[in-house]
């Protein structure tokens, strides 16, 4: 079911103007994506996954930019898009939910209208017809009465409801790419694993690429194709799930790996990764990630490693994998 | 919704005895003789003994309110001291005017602050931001009879264009109108930088929002942005100045009033105070009380209509 | 845990550099050019109120009626004299003192007013509904009306303008001071210093009320302007400083009668007033946003 | 009597033609007050005076060039004897209701005015009165309870005006006022404005002025402007600070008269430091009214005198009798008395010229040594605090409306009414004697004779410093002429045309 | 581990010593509206809680989001005055203590909350936030005080040049720590732990959960471990109790839980936990619809709304809290019925 590349992003690296001059949010990060195919983004707290994202959407804060590399959708470049052309594409071929489904709707609007929005917009639908075809998404994203939940507004519906009518409208237009930031972290593991099946259900309806960010390991284990590592606005390592559970090669994965308890497994020992994220306006030569590795070696705190590969679908950026891949 | 006006009347009602509790024991402080008043300073001791004496002033302070409040609660504002005509007409003369000129200040505020806060919120740290927020400071900083002094000066002496004073013809007229441009800008200025400042800063607070960014991700253009997502959503702290400020407009009245020779409550309220005309100054500031409460009733519930999430049950 | 230990290291490094709140407010304050324009007018200001004698050696109360009203950049006086040949400038030199401690005396007046009650509203549920009827009522009352009472009560004089335009600002600095209150009440630390036994005093003083402070600030600066106006207000009323005081909106309202001969005797306080209202305003406005950390960075 | 201070209580202005009627024989007046109400009998304020005088009339009026007393309503007068006033009425006049205006309305009215019930404010002008009697339909007789001197003078007050006992039964007076003057009374839109028309059956001809309208504009500013821009043609009591600019109106005319009313400055009389002629004296020293009359840009007139020189019982002799300015001496004798270490309290109602006198008078007073401080009031709490006698110096005012010296001296000054209007709280038996005297006698010469010699006694004692007698103003626009402006600073507007 | 469940049962016989005891715990938030303001219901927030802790253990409580965990520990704490029920610290029931007695209870319970940073005054150095814990409870000098918060700074792994640092200048996990200090400032034998990692990144809470059980072994402490994150609940507790709609549903040791769950709501939730695996695809148990009002709870079960194996007595009839297995309890008509 997976077929052609839907999206190319090519070496970004995204900035932000601050008082404290230009900082680098995303560094130098690549990846692609093909059609029908969920790519995860974990990483911790402010590594940038966000930011990645947004970059790619083309809704960056007022003081964010993208300064160099491309992105490409479909085979087209969309970074460098004329505001209005990216307006179109937004909501239509690319569409994004966010992580508060309590924030991320208007709480002024009626569901309906913020639903019909795009159809009317994109799709040049009547309001009759967009309302129609309003009440079926609701449908589809399974909420009950959604004739009823056309004329609500958000705050009289639950957290859960909120988030599916959050993925209705994310949907409405039958995009290609679908990017999830975060869209379970602030509900109940039981509402988010129906939000997640949801989601399962309708990418493969649809056929959809999905990009999803969490920092939840075992959300990315339940949903994940691929999976993309970063720390610290850096790319460190992306792989195939099984290669990413099965076969960490960076230090950090393995960290990460290690950090969340287990279930299943009452004897699981944590392993916690010493230290915390640096800042964003942090000089750090080298990998940066050597401050809180076990394993850091002299080359680790004086160059940074390049992208070594393991596969042809797994690449890590490690001087311990290129130490390796160079023996081997 | 019905449940919450009545609850604001019946809060209404306990209010208004507050306040005509504060003015009549202010005023009977308040060192000045009302009877002395009504005699002039050529009246003797016997004159002024006989009024006192008409009047029921020499009655305790007690018994003097219980007997004001007896007749307020019955619906009668009781008579002036000084003109011996009932309160309720003598206000009801100036209200009209003191409401033309509180509303149309309030539109020309409205209307001004909003546009300048949008142009300041929307063309953020332009010069065109600077400027806006430099006008409407300047606009707060002026006192309000040295404007109104001013605008006479220029529009009506030297142009022409606008008559001195006024408010005798109906506002629906041209001359009517024509009348209450200038005391309406110099009450409106205040209170339009007022709300300039505050739709700029909410507009900024709004636009950072998460919605505001859900409408950009569905493709949604710039213009409804503004216009739908944003507008609505930061008109809600707006409202509240708005009402509150209508408080201090009242206020406002009863220096533009004397400036600009409009008879209005705010004007009656002042001489009332100065001829400690007790039972003017109580019915004029119990309308004052009143018309606030009622204007920030209505304030709250245009809010059910801009924010779905307030209900009153 | 000593393994963390070194990894912490590098953190220490990056965090001291960082300031104290109060130093990154005022940084970003003074990137705001409008605030820093502000600012700079109300410490000259607090200079002149301060060194008024060095400024200006002329007595502001002195006449001379046979030079009076003279113009602007007259020999002597280079903003003239008014219509009793008192110096204009040194009027004005010596009205910032006026001025500035009327604002800051009904400012802080007011303040203790409404922070006291904001405090008590906002942290005690079962005084909320009284203070607040309280504070509706002082909301409902003209503002200028109540100042009128007050001082038909207790006599003009200064003084008794300044407590009656404080009295003006109590409902407002109570509504924002019970609003952050009641955000701050709910805020983690304040149950964290309930779980630690901490008495309410303790917690309303030490815990909550440093933490209202920005929007005091703000609302401290907005009301002294305001303070200013309202005392040429009630000067216009007749009930503002006792002559001969050189408080500038007593200038203002007896100069209006010269308005038209001698237009200097109106512009020049207008102008003194409108800078100051205008400095406290923007320093304010300023205040806020550098206070707001939301504020997009510059 | 007088009615109240005359600049001191309201400003009293009103009648003009309102810009936008613009029409040709309409007059508008700006008014700074409104009228209290519209019946004399119950009023006593300027403003209403203004109005009352254009509708009613009195038995007797003061002619405003010669200051001598003439009959208006009445035909004649005598004086059978001393207690006694036998007036004869003019006959055939009609109120404006129609009603007769006989020996009838003369009793009702006043017998109104003098009983308790109705609590006139300006009751005392029947004090004297004993009582009224209808002799026939045009003649009444008055007695009084003593030789009253002035008693033509009160019944020239406009507070004696002669109502329509039938109107004042049916209607309040207050708001329809019904007399027999030369305006009729058309509407009254309370705080703003009120309108009279011409009254076609007056006795002396229907007057040019088809409508005269009294418009309110508290802010003198405000009505001098409305004056230029046309949108009233007549103000009075024209500030001083903006006589100037009046002046360089060309569409207007100014007319000044001198006048009546009168500004002093008193020493607290009821206070210990002021029983110390010395302490009088360095005060009346220390004050140049010459310098201070230089700021009143002609609109005052210099003369130490306590009655002013339009004023009955003034002789010219008295205008240089008080203690002249001395600084020099008056430093001395602060040196010398030690007066610097006391700070004395300056009363000043916060209106008119009181503030302008208190800021020059504080500052010369400071120059001689003494440490006075100003303290202004409203007009409320001020009346109440002089009253009280709560001050060290205050500058108090008097308008004489009726022109006559008794009628100054007796409320002013007379210790009879310390505590109600004797304000300074004067206290000099010698004095209250020429007084009472003064109002006893029915000859005028004599009355004369009495009043000068109470007049110097007072400035012997430095009892006040006179700061000015008043010129009285009035701005017409040009297109009108004919106003009568009277030295007590009322007016009449029956004669005005337009050009 | 410090207390193995293994021993806590097979000790059976000398049970350890009970350190809190709740009985019978309500906490009911009036709801009120209406022109006068009038009570017009009750959210139920906690119904009806009994429970007993041990001295050294950690008892975890799981439960949908508002389903009243806070509230049950701020009630333990006296943060919120209780509708009914009483609460026993060691034997003493401190509810209703006046203030000066209560103070020696309070030193001894103490709470981490959730939000690192939000639980710190920002506008105080975190040396004197700390230092006033001392000043609240000792009569220490200055000098004492100050030895004693650099020891604490030590103790959870910072150092005395965090000192006069505000709350801003620090990461997430070293703000929780400071939290720690705080809350073992006073040697309490108890501490609540409201979410107290939830809001830290993995990595982060790794090391604070380490350095939790670490002084748990250090100073015998006692937890009250709120968590929405059963893995971390698994990991770090000895005891498990299964909240919903303010009602206690299930009770046991985390082994017995984990592996044998008597109630449908904790099969449900155990099942809906993503697995940070790729192997172990678990059949899921998706619950139907959201969780009811707590103002206008369902009557009977209050799970029965979205029970798959409701029945119609679990409509009407609300289940008794009955001990099935030796240490765990549960609240349900069906108990130990597998619902998948
Ligand atoms: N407008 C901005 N200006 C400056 N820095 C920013 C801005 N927005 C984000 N950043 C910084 O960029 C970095 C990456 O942020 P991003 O939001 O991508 O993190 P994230 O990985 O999504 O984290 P989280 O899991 O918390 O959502 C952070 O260090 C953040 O502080
Ligand atoms: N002060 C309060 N007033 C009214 N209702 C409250 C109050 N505090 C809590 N509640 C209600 O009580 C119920 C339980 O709240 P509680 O905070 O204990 O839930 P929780 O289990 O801690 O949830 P979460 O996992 O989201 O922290 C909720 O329905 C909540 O809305
Ligand atoms: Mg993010
Ligand atoms: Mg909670
Ligand atoms: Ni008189």
């Amino acid at each position: 079911m997976m077929g052609e590349t839907l999206l190319e992003v090519k070496n970004i690296v995204t900035e932000f103007r601050t008082a404290d001059g230009q900082l680098p949010a995303v560094r130098d990060v690549s990846f692609s994506l093909k059609k029908g195919e969920t790519l995860c983004i974990v990483g911790e707290s402010g590594c940038g996954k966000s930011i990645t994202s947004l970059s790619v959407i083309g809704l960056l804060p007022s003081n964010g930019k993208i300064t160099s590399g491309e992105i490409l959708y479909e085979g087209a470049p969309i970074h460098n898009l004329p505001a209005e052309k990216m307006r179109q594409i937004r909501g239509n071929k690319i569409s994004m939910i966010f992580q508060e489904p309590m924030t991320a709707l208007n709480p002024v609007l009626t569901v309906g209208f913020q639903l019909r929005e795009p159809l009317m917009l994109h799709h040049k639908l009547s309001k009759s017809e967009a309302n129609k075809q309003g009440i079926e998404l609701l449908k589809q994203v399974g909420i009950p009465y959604p004739e009823k939940r056309m004329n609500q507004y958000p705050h009289e519906l639950s957290g859960g409801m909120r988030q599916r009518v959050m993925i209705a409208i994310a949907l409405s237009c039958n995009p290609g790419l679908l990017i999830a930031d975060e869209p379970t972290t602030a509900l109940d593991v039981t509402i988010q694993a129906q939000i997640l099946d949801l989601m399962n259900d309708l990418k493969s309806k649809f056929n959809m690429g999905v990009m999803m960010i969490t920092h939840d390991m075992g959300v990315v284990a339940e949903v994940a194709d691929r999976v993309m590592v970063m720390y610290a606005g850096k790319k460190v390592e992306e792989g195939n799930v099984n290669e990413i559970f099965d076969n960490p090669k960076h230090p950090y994965t393995k960290g990460l790996l290690n950090s969340v308890p287990n279930v299943d497994d009452p004897d699981f020992e944590l392993e916690a990764i010493p230290g915390s994220l640096p800042s964003l306006h942090e000089q750090i030569d080298g990998c940066r990630f050597h401050a809180r590795c076990k394993f850091a070696t002299d080359i680790c705190r004086s160059k940074e490693p390049p992208l070594s590969k393991i596969s042809d679908t797994h690449h890590v950026s490690c001087w311990l994998e290129e130490e390796e891949g160079k023996l081997g | 919704m019905v449940a919450m006006i009545i609850q604001r009347f019946i809060q209404l009602i306990f209010l208004l005895f507050g306040i005509s509790f504060l003015v009549f024991s202010s005023m009977y402080i308040a060192p000045g003789d009302p009877a002395s008043m009504i005699g002039g300073p050529t009246a003797t001791e016997s004159d002024i003994e006989a009024i006192r004496e008409n009047l029921g002033l020499n009655d305790s302070f007690i018994t003097q309110y219980v007997r004001y409040m007896g007749s307020v609660v019955q619906g009668d504002l009781g008579y002036s001291y000084q003109t011996r005509q009932p309160v309720s007409e003598a206000i009801a003369i100036r209200f009209p005017n003191t409401l033309k000129l509180a509303v149309a200040s309030m539109i020309i505020a409205v209307i001004i602050g909003i546009i300048a806060g949008l142009i300041s919120a929307l063309k953020h740290n332009s010069w065109l931001d600077m400027t806006s927020t430099t006008f409407a400071l300047t606009g707060i900083s002026i006192p309000n009879f040295w404007l109104g002094a001013l605008l006479i000066l220029v529009f009506a002496v030297n142009l022409q264009w606008l008559p001195v004073s006024g408010l005798s013809s109906p506002w629906y007229t041209v001359e009517g109108m024509k009348e209450l441009i200038l005391p309406a800008i110099t009450l409106g200025t205040g209170a339009a930088a007022m709300i300039a400042r505050m739709t700029r800063s909410s507009m900024l607070e709004v636009v950072r929002a998460d919605y505001v960014r859900t409408a950009r991700a569905k493709g949604v253009k710039e213009r409804n942005v503004i216009w739908i997502h944003t507008l609505k959503n930061a008109m809600i702290p707006v409202l509240t100045v708005i009402g509150l400020n209508f408080g201090a407009l009242l206020g406002g009245t009863i220096i533009t009033e004397k400036v600009f020779a409009i008879n209005g409550v705010g004007r009656l309220m002042i001489d009332a105070i100065a001829a400690r005309d007790f039972p003017m100054v109580q019915g004029s500031v119990l309308l004052v009380a009143t018309l606030f409460v009622l204007v920030n009733l209505i304030v709250d519930i245009v809010y059910t209509y801009v924010d779905p999430r307030i209900k009153y049950q | 845990m000593a393994e963390i230990v070194p990894a912490l290291g590098t953190e220490i490094k990056k965090v001291k550099k960082k300031e104290s709140p109060f130093i990154i407010t005022l940084k970003r304050l003074l990137k705001n050019k409008l605030a820093v324009i502000g600012l700079i007018i109300i410490v000259v200001q607090i200079g002149m109120a301060i060194c008024a004698p060095l400024i200006t050696s002329y007595d502001p109360a002195k006449q001379n009626l046979v030079a009076s009203e003279l113009p602007v950049f007259s020999e002597e006086h280079w903003l003239g004299t008014d219509n009793y040949g008192r110096d204009v400038w040194s009027r004005i030199v010596y009205g910032a003192r006026i001025s500035l401690v009327v604002g800051l005396v009904a400012v802080s007046l007011g303040l203790i007013g409404g922070v006291t009650l904001g405090l008590l509203g906002g942290y005690y549920k079962k005084l909320d509904g009284i203070i607040m009827r309280i504070v509706d009522l002082l909301f409902s009352f003209p503002g200028i009306l109540l100042a009128m009472l007050i001082i038909a009560i207790l006599g003009t004089s200064l003084v008794n303008v300044a407590i009656a335009i404080s009295i003006w600002s109590i409902p407002s600095c109570a509504r924002i001071v019970r609003g952050s209150v009641l955000s701050i009440k709910e805020k983690e630390y304040i149950m964290a210093m309930k779980s630690l036994g901490a008495s309410d005093l303790r917690i309303m003083v030490k815990h909550i009320l440093p933490n209202c402070f920005a929007p005091i600030i703000v609302f401290a600066t907005m009301r002294m302007a305001t303070a200013i106006l309202s005392t040429a207000a009630l000067s216009y009323l007749g009930l503002g400083a006792q002559p001969p005081t050189p408080e500038w909106g007593a200038m203002i309202s007896q100069g209006q009668a010269f308005m038209w001969s001698s237009p200097h005797l109106t512009i020049v306080p207008g102008i003194a007033i409108m800078l100051t209202v205008f400095a406290f305003n923007v320093v304010g406005d300023g205040l806020r946003d550098a206070i707001d950390p939301n504020m997009d960075i510059q | 009597a007088c009615s109240s201070g005359g600049t001191s209580s309201e400003p009293n202005n009103e009648n003009s033609n309102k810009g936008a009627s613009g029409g040709e024989d309409v007059l508008t007046y700006a008014s700074l007050s409104d009228a209290v109400g519209l019946s004399p009998i119950l009023t006593n304020d300027g403003a209403s005076a203004n109005i009352t005088d254009h509708v009613y009339e009195k038995l007797f009026e003061r002619n405003g060039e010669t200051m001598e007393i003439e009959p208006q309503l009445a035909e004649s007068y005598e004086n059978p004897d001393e207690n006694t006033w036998t007036i004869k009425l003019k006959q055939g006049i009609k109120f404006h209701d129609g009603t007769p205006f006989n020996a009838e309305a003369v009793k009702y009215t006043f017998d109104k005015l003098r009983d308790p019930a109705t609590a006139a404010p300006r009751a005392s002008l029947m004090e004297p009165v004993d009582s009224i009697t209808v002799i026939d339909e045009y003649t009444v007789e008055i007695k009084t309870k003593y030789p009253y001197g002035p008693f033509l003078a009160s019944l020239s007050h406009s507070n004696a005006a002669i109502v329509s006992p039938e109107a004042d039964q049916t209607q309040d007076l207050m708001n329809k006022p019904v007399g027999t003057g030369p305006f009729k009374f058309v509407s009254w839109v309370p705080g703003d404005q009120i309108v009279l028309e011409a009254n076609p059956d007056y006795r002396d001809g229907e007057p040019a002025l088809k409508k005269v309208i009294f418009k309110v504009v508290p802010e003198v500013s405000t009505a001098i402007s409305m004056l230029q821009a046309g949108e009233v043609q007549f103000i009075d009591k024209l500030p001083t600070e903006q006589l100037s600019r009046i002046e360089s109106m060309k569409n207007v005319a100014i007319e000044k008269v001198d006048g009546t009313p009168q500004y002093f400055l008193s020493v607290n009389h009821s206070k210990e430091i002021s029983k110390d002629p010395e302490f009088r004296k360095a005060i009346a020293s220390a004050i140049d009214r010459d310098a201070f009359i230089s700021k009143m840009n002609g609109l005052a007139v210099r003369s130490d005198s306590v009655i002013g020189p339009k004023v009955f019982g003034y002789k010219e002799s008295a205008d240089k009798a008080g203690t002249p300015y001395d600084l020099e001496a008056a430093k001395a004798l602060v040196e010398k008395n030690g007066y610097g270490q006391q700070t004395l309290k300056l009363l000043a109602a916060n209106r008119g010229t009181f503030i302008l006198m208190a800021e020059v008078v504080q500052a010369q007073l400071t120059e001689a040594g003494f440490n006075v401080e100003i303290e202004t009031m409203e007009w409320a709490a001020y009346l109440d605090t002089t009253l009280a006698g709560d001050y060290d110096l205050t500058f108090l005012s008097w308008s004489n409306l009726t022109g006559d010296g008794s009628e100054l001296l007796y409320p002013n000054f007379h210790s009879d009414n310390v505590g109600s209007s004797n304000r300074s709280q004067y206290n000099n038996p010698e004095f209250d004697k020429l007084v009472e005297a003064s109002r006893t006698t029915t000859n005028q010469e004599e009355r004369l004779e009495i009043l000068n010699q109470a007049n110097e006694l007072m400035l012997e004692d430095d009892a006040v410093v006179i700061m000015y007698h008043d010129v009285v103003t009035a701005a017409l626009d040009a297109s009108f002429t004919g106003l009568k402006l009277e030295p007590t600073g009322k007016w009449n507007v029956s004669e005005v045309t337009r050009k | 581990m410090i207390v193995s469940s293994e021993k806590t049962i097979s000790n059976e016989l000398n049970k350890p010593k009970v350190l809190l005891e709740l009985k019978g715990i309500k906490k009911y938030f009036p709801i009120k509206g209406g022109v006068l303001k009038r009570k017009q219901g009750d959210v139920k927030a906690v119904e009806n809680v009994s429970l007993q802790l041990y001295e050294g253990e950690s008892l975890g409580v799981v439960g949908e989001s508002g389903c009243g965990k806070s509230t049950l520990g701020k009630a333990i704490l006296g943060l919120e005055e209780l509708t009914e029920g009483q609460i026993y610290f060691q034997d003493t029931e401190i509810q209703h203590l006046k203030r000066k007695e209560k103070i020696k209870f309070i030193k001894q319970m103490q709470m981490i909350f959730q939000d690192p940073y939000a639980s710190l005054n920002p506008r105080q150095r975190i040396g004197h936030a700390l230092e006033e814990v001392f000043t609240m409870h000792t009569n220490m000098s200055a000098g004492e005080k100050r030895q004693a918060v650099i020891d604490l700074l030590e103790e959870v792994g910072l150092k005395e040049e965090h000192f006069d640092r505000f709350p801003h200048e620090f990461s997430g996990g070293q703000r929780q720590r400071i939290g720690i200090a705080r809350a073992i400032a006073l040697n309490p034998s108890f501490i609540i732990c409201d979410e107290a990692v939830s809001a830290l990144d993995v990595s982060v809470q790794a090391q604070v959960l380490k350095l939790l059980k670490k002084l748990q072994q250090k100073y015998q402490l006692s937890y009250l471990f709120i968590s929405h994150d059963l893995g971390v609940v698994r990991y770090f507790c000895d005891r498990v109790l299964v909240m919903y709609l303010g009602n206690t549903v299930e009770l046991g040791t985390v082994k017995e839980l984990f592996d044998r769950p008597l109630h449908p709501y904790t099969q449900a939730l155990l099942s809906a936990i993503p697995r940070p695996s790729v192997h172990t695809k678990h059949k899921r148990i998706r619950l139907q619809g959201d969780l009811p009002n707590p103002a206008n709870p369902p009557s009977g079960c209050p799970f029965h709304t979205r029970c798959p194996i409701a029945a119609d007595v679990c409509k009407g009839e609300k289940p008794e809290w009955v001990e099935y297995e030796p240490n765990h309890f549960a609240a349900c008509h069906f108990a130990g019925q597998p619902i998948a």
